[in-house]
């Protein structure tokens, strides 16, 4: 068992990797590993909401952010500066995390064994 | 009128690409607009064997757009040279290899929009 | 008038702005359409533009200033534009 | 002493990553560590194919790689779930398909670096 | 015949963009189209020189550029800013082209019927 | 002490500032080594250091403060880092 961090940087139709990066954390957790997620960057988009009503040819997978809880994943952050850069606001946000700052991240990552940036 | 040509260039899973070129695609023949070609350039090639095994779960946009492409008589190419370079032998889809050479000519007549 | 889409939120706008005249029109599609939301992107053209099924999608409000077109105008705009150009 | 894990995530024909892994495999091999596994996700899953077709003056990164993992005992694998999504086959190479799970288990003495 | 500018963005060994693009510039000249050629951003890079002697796994495509003058491409430009930005001269370049600011860029976009930017 | 590779030459010094300690230390590899020629960038982490073989390939004299290192250096950072990270 590992502790393991995944930073999430990518919008969410712009590449693949916010939902492959989802995938790898699902099956991360599902080994016993201790699964910590920060979104960064234009990663924070991926935590906006999606219209599940309207024609929509891609997989909206920020529904499967739901299964963190059953996956016992409860380490779950965002970028304080990313966010403000953007302007977004943590009442914007379909899916909840904890907002932390440089320092908080830096001592978060300071814990970890491994980090995976997608 | 305008005659379009696309070009695409990264894969169908990566981005929202593909899902946009075909929704431009139905708003200009529905507009009356005529398109001379549809590119597979770059990472963009993947399509041609992307349409034949897919998940059944899973969006297939290659397939989409080949279906469209045949009602609509749009010729469907992907670039040979790129698949070359990525050790995609032709798949055997309804996606047809050409050159760049192709690309260029069909160009000269129309407008060129890139995804 | 040149036609440019955004398709990345990614903020490349100085570059951007070397290539971009006044009268062009900017148009936010994919991805992109997150930039809408904010007030505080200024940007190197007078029009610009955003894709409606792109924005509802995402359920984003844009910001003042920004015009909303749907795919039929889309098509339109790409055929009248000069030159038609993909920022990536 | 250290062992690594490698995770790879772009295409082999997309960037310097399949150049620099090896560059890095070489140089652990030659001190001494251990190398637990080779895992390709996303994109790098398209190696396990361009090892197989490329033409003879293609730098053939997929290749050497694989001849490398033959020679030392590395296991070379390649996420079956993104090798699904992107409708590829398995083409029969030496990459040899493995799910997600080998990767996580797999970790568990390791140290990951990523390219 | 049409005039086409080609905008090269990418650096040279960070994806397949840049040779890609050559490969597209050579082919449309080929058959008579007018190319010009525009690096921008990091696309700048790859005018940068590469060493031809020491072991290095990938194609060193920017060869390639010498062929510009073969297929009658002599519209090779770049951009000041991305210049500027990067801190690099002219001197530094192992390939020229024309520096232009942002207005000479901009008219000479204007005169173009088709543009690729990759 | 956190060893993050760089293998772009985009500047997201920024985003990464959040993300790492005055201890770290950065290593430029691949692409990233052309950011090894200048000298107007504030790194975040004390030790900068750069892959020789990248350098070489590409002709590049660092500016001063950055340290080259080869492939074995490279292996012996990896193993002694408490965390390794790609910064994409």
């Amino acid at each position: 068992m590992q502790h393991i961090a995944i930073i999430q940087r990518q919008s969410p139709y712009n590449s693949s990797g916010g939902r492959e990066a989802l995938d790898l954390t699902l099956a991360l957790a599902a080994v016993e590993h201790q699964l910590t997620v920060i979104f960064s960057g234009d990663g924070i988009y991926q935590l906006l909401p999606v219209n599940l009503n309207n024609d929509f040819s891609l997989k909206r997978y920020q529904q499967g952010f739901k299964l963190f809880g059953l996956y016992e994943i409860e380490q779950l952050y965002i970028c304080q500066h990313s966010m403000q850069q953007r302007q977004i606001q943590l009442k914007d946000l379909a899916f909840a995390a904890q907002q932390l700052d440089a320092i908080a991240l830096q001592q978060l990552l300071a814990k970890q064994q491994q980090i995976v940036c997608i | 009128m305008t005659t379009f040509s696309l070009l695409l260039t990264t894969s169908p899973l990566a981005s929202q690409s593909f899902a946009s070129a075909l929704q431009f695609c139905n708003a200009a023949v529905a507009a009356g607009y005529q398109i001379e070609q549809i590119f597979l350039y770059q990472d963009a090639i993947f399509a041609a064997s992307a349409e034949i095994d897919l998940p059944a779960d899973e969006p297939n946009l290659s397939q989409l757009l080949a279906v469209f492409c045949q009602q609509n008589h749009i010729p469907l190419l992907y670039c040979v040279t790129a698949a070359e370079k990525r050790g995609m032998l032709d798949p055997g889809s309804s996606f047809i290899g050409a050159g760049l050479a192709e690309f260029a000519m069909r160009l000269t007549n129309s407008k060129l929009v890139q995804f | 008038m040149k036609l440019i889409s955004l398709i990345n939120p990614e903020i490349t706008i100085a570059e951007l702005a070397t290539l971009c005249d006044k009268g062009d029109t900017l148009l936010l599609r994919q991805d992109a359409v997150y930039l809408a939301r904010r007030s505080d992107i200024r940007w190197p053209c007078q029009n610009v533009t955003v894709l409606k099924s792109d924005l509802e999608v995402r359920k984003i409000t844009p910001t003042t200033g920004i015009s909303i077109i749907d795919d039929a105008q889309w098509v339109e705009l790409t055929a009248s534009a000069t030159q038609v150009m993909l920022w990536q």
